[in-house]
């Protein structure tokens, strides 16, 4: 790819994650119990909602490096990661209405969106949970004698669970094909993640365990890109599994309905203040009109998936009893 | 706070419990994720403030040390109340809770205790799809050594997390992850008892037992019960169970159902059915969800949930 | 090896089994701590020599990962045999037997499944006290998504093993801690469908159900009760359990017992005992380890298990 | 102490906990059903034995500096962790026998042999699974303000469960008062452990994660006894958790039915020459009559240990039912 055509890939990747979040923050507003919101009943986005808005440089700079054949694990916060690693808005959209054209036919939503047709292999509700599976998958492609390689994300919280040593470790053991993306935003739901994490942090963490890898400005898509090249570049050399550290923010609070009155207000101001679609804009050189063009086609492809998303057909009730278990199908009571 | 009713939230009986207890015993510590905010659900608001960040202690994400140092606390004298959010995450610290947690006063012949309060919120979470919405009473009955409560109202919730931590024992405490906001008449300090369940109407046809929020489902059913007069008991703690006023009821009214939101297949509703009817040999019905992961759309998720039909069903047709 | 009868071990009729497996299809792995080695039973002996380290794959001990990292495989094309020593260290990877494994494939809407088996082996293991006793059959047979099965026999071990690895479903394949040297004839390739009870003997007075080690104790029970006759059934599958046997036997004989090891309290016992007394309305009874930790001194360790006598007096009580 | 009689101390350990191992490898002859070996009826020790023979010069240098009001938490293989914190050889080979009078009462036995009147929290079972336990005790003499300290020891195999580095982060988080001792004895089961380890190894991991330690030779016990007196001293100034690594060998199998002939004979003859006593006894400079007093004191110790044990009552059938929980007491089917 050509560096402006690259440069104009990451500009819609996040442009549409952005215009995606808003989207379905705006479709939600009123779903979600925890944090003393109530329930309404026109809500369209039922259930948690935890929006990526402000960390797009992230899987954007990470994924324009992944072909269709690499794999992608993810988290509770996996919209970006699934737009960014090719899948389709509209269809994505549809499963946050809990619609049956969804990705999981409504059956995951978006604590569970997965999209195995472009090797997104699903958001996880639970922290770090994604880590072993993306290095079982990642052992798969080795066993298979696969050339692709896994990408993993992850938060900063998850790096105070078991399973991070664990699946770091084994990785390395058997010199498997993964990047692990530690996207850092600074928060773990309510708490500020600094507070309760010891040491130098993930990367010097992943060191330790004979991981090599870069820690970067995770607003700035175009030193997320070149250090995830590179790393990939590595990986795909057959030098085993990498570390990429990647420092963000999270814009909203923890689930859309959370209004993270426990963050200084300084520290947001800051933040917004350093958007990374902002900062790339000003400093990538790139045509206006061009830019316009991506925002304006992004617009419609949002529109368009609402559109597509609530006129879509609920899922069957009888849908609740596929795609289980083969043995005993059928014997569900 | 202390004198007379108060309306309180299920959560915030739990807390004004909490609060009790912390203030009158200074072995009594919290832990776990985000409590210092106050819990995601309130359900510590206002505690860390109270008591400092020494005793209602913000944790990393790290459900095995969470539980484990928990026992290691009471192992050397505090009594901890564990945060774990809801039952589909402790699924992290099993081995902390069942192979240490349960066992540990036993395996060293007394020499220590394990007095724990795990809160371990049960439930199906509207919209949290399969991952959130588990309800495992079940299991934890099925560990010797464990205790396992299942309020359903706030004054329950009060009361029960008090008996909890003054136990001495290790206490699975399942709160139900949508009755937090539920309101009603809390009369603080008032005393009930670990084990004892709740006959919420007398009646002479058929014995309904149920627990946690599947009490609101049950008193609807009830009130909808026409031609039949229910006794309707809230089981409230599931191991030790209420066998004896059960059973009595069973023998009174000769008939039995028993309804739960847990997946029926080896539920804990078998349990008691089996109990009764080897006890009793009358007719046992039991109504719990499929046995199929939650959903998040909302077709697929009402197909995970038991409904007031169902109990009407099942209480009408012996 | 293939032709004809051979007398093997439980353990080592497993191993054949995943030995065919692995020779007949390049996706089955096997992981684990030790398979290098042969598995500490021997139940993988010969096999990393066989098939080298790339598939039959040695872990750190990382149960939590080798569960994931299982999950991750299965997406991903291959068929990976679990290994966990004991169920009770499995109790440190739930998370990714319940909320992983066992709703993949649902949560993504059928994009993906998880065609794994992972061995769990049950049982109390003499002399291993609390921690290496458990029989968590019934937790597994609660959580939809999961097969559970429980091999009594060497054949059954080594039918049941490859129709777990064939089935493309996760199976959760308790193998008991106490078997593994038990020897028996087996009919190498020799089918046995999931799901399907044996009936090992037919009688008519009383259904007695019974899976894993406990089918040794019921045949000797069985030998014992003289005056009545009892139609005995290994149960092999917990889930999904064959409800068309026994519910044909139970209205035939019109009592039932169950019989297991695992504790009695929630244990799969009370699905069985409740199902009937719901379907027919006939005689239950159960017979189950008491809810106590498994004590190490051999005196203690015996009042954990259930014996030929308690089933006895229950084949004769009704 | 006098540095002689503190290396007479250091010896004393060291010897009754060898004269303990050997004893009871001896009463567990055909005890243990995993290797193939089968069971025997005149077997007095039931089970799975792991003996810490080798090994003995980590517990000794380390609970040395531990006063009985320090606490210390061990894992499957306690019998030397147990004797180094001051416990009863008798009650423990009684625990072993299975007897009313044994520590437990007979309900544990060697994997969860305790003694909490000298701050032994117990063996463990389950691989790491001692370390959250012996944080959470750090943790609860901070919240009660005692001035004691924790050992917490663990082999080299329970790095790579998840426990160990959340373990570690909280208590650096905490700034507990912990040592954490990886007693590495190169073996997991029957599995090398640098085989299933990545990185620089354990005292790596901990710095990543802010701890500071030392690795020593665990077969020196004059070295391990001062490395860990060296960071306890530190612990005790309130600085916060320390970790130490000591590197030995385990002489026998995993369990004591175990040949354990997956190992290289060389390697194992390399070991045996290094044995701690033999090495403490060459070069300690102390008098051979004090050593041989020793000996034949620790002899007549595990003698008489043996002749009780033999002769103690077994626990009563009831006992099964009691120290298990107080709600629904007598409620036991
Ligand atoms: C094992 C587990 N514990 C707790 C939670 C509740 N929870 C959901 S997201 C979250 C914070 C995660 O923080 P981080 O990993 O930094 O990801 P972020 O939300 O910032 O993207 C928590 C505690 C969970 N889902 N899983
Ligand atoms: C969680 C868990 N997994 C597996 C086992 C089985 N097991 C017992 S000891 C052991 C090896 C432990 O190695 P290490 O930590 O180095 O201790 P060592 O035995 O060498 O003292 C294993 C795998 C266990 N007890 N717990
Ligand atoms: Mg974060
Ligand atoms: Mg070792």
């Amino acid at each position: 790819m050509k560096s402006q055509d690259r440069a104009l890939a990451l500009y819609r990747t996040m442009a549409r994650i952005r215009a995606f979040e808003n989207a379905a923050e705006e479709a939600s507003r009123g779903g979600v119990s925890a944090f003393g919101a109530a329930l309404s009943n026109d809500v369209r986005v039922r259930g948690p909602l935890h929006l990526s808005t402000g960390q797009e440089a992230v899987p954007a700079g990470v994924c324009i490096n992944l072909a269709n054949e690499d794999l992608i694990t993810s988290t509770h916060r996996g919209h970006g990661h699934t737009l960014a690693k090719g899948a389709s808005m509209e269809k994505m959209m549809c499963e946050l209405f809990g619609r049956a054209t969804g990705f999981n036919g409504g059956k995951g939503g978006s604590m569970h969106i997965a999209d195995f047709s472009v090797g997104m292999l699903g958001a996880n509700g639970v922290v770090a949970a994604g880590i072993p599976i993306a290095v079982g998958a990642a052992h798969a492609l080795k066993v298979q004698a696969k050339k692709s390689i896994v990408a993993c994300f992850f938060g900063d919280g998850a790096i105070n669970r078991g399973p991070f040593l664990e699946g770091l470790n084994w990785a390395k053991v058997h010199e498997l094909p993964v990047l692990f993306v530690c996207e850092d935003n600074r928060w773990s739901a309510t708490t500020s993640t600094e507070a309760m994490t010891a040491g130098a942090g993930p990367l010097a963490r992943a060191k330790a365990i004979g991981i090599a890898g870069a820690e970067v400005d995770g607003n700035d898509v175009l030193a997320v890109d070149l250090a995830a090249s590179k790393l990939i570049n590595e990986i795909r050399k057959g030098k085993g599994p990498k570390f990429l550290h990647a420092i963000t923010y999270r814009f909203k609070g923890h689930v859309s309905v959370d209004p993270a009155t426990y963050r200084d207000g300084e520290e947001v101001a800051r933040a917004l203040a350093n958007d990374p679609i902002k900062v790339f804009v000003r400093n990538c050189g790139l045509k206006k009109e061009e830019l316009e063009k991506i925002q304006k086609q992004t617009h419609e492809e949002v529109a368009n998936a609402l559109r597509v998303a609530a006129a879509a057909p609920w899922p069957d009730k009888g849908g609740a009893y596929t795609d289980i278990q083969d043995a005993g199908s059928g014997q569900w009571t | 706070m202390d004198v007379g009713k108060s309306r309180l939230s299920y959560g915030g009986a739990a807390c004004l419990a909490l609060d009790r207890a912390m203030a009158a015993d200074a072995r009594v510590v919290a832990l776990g994720e985000d409590v210092g905010r106050g819990g995601i659900f309130g359900q510590y608001r206002g505690l860390q403030q109270k008591f400092g960040g020494a005793r209602v202690i913000d944790t990393p994400i790290s459900e095995s040390t969470i539980m484990g140092a928990a026992v290691g606390m009471a192992l050397t004298g505090l009594k901890p109340v564990v945060e774990m959010r809801v039952v589909d995450f402790a699924l992290c610290a099993m081995d902390e809770i069942v192979n240490q947690a349960a066992k540990a006063r036993y395996m060293f012949g007394g020499q220590g205790r394990v007095p724990l309060v795990a809160r371990l919120p049960i439930g199906i979470w509207t919209g949290s799809a399969a991952q959130h919405s588990q309800s495992l009473e079940a299991w934890f009955a099925h560990v010797p050594g464990l205790v396992v409560v299942t309020p359903g109202t706030p004054q329950d919730n009060h009361s029960l997390l008090a008996a909890a931590i003054d136990s001495g024992d290790p206490v699975i405490y399942m709160e139900h992850k949508e009755l937090w906001s539920l309101e009603g008449e809390v009369v603080p300090g008032e005393k009930i008892s670990l084990g004892k369940a709740k006959i919420l109407q007398a009646g002479s046809d058929v014995t309904l037992v149920t627990w946690s929020r599947t009490v609101q489902t049950a008193l609807e059913a009830v009130k909808r019960a026409k031609n039949i007069s229910v006794e309707l008991i809230d089981l409230r703690t599931i191991w030790p169970w209420d066998r004896e006023t059960v059973l009595a009821s069973a023998a009174k009214t000769r008939r039995l159902v028993v309804a739960h939101e847990a997946v029926r297949v080896a539920g804990f509703g078998a349990e008691i059915a089996a109990t009764v009817a080897e006890e009793l040999g009358i007719p046992v019905k039991r109504v719990g969800g499929a046995r199929i992961p939650v959903g998040y759309s909302l077709p697929l998720e009402d197909e995970a949930r038991i409904d007031v039909e169902g109990i009407l069903r099942a209480l009408t047709n012996f």
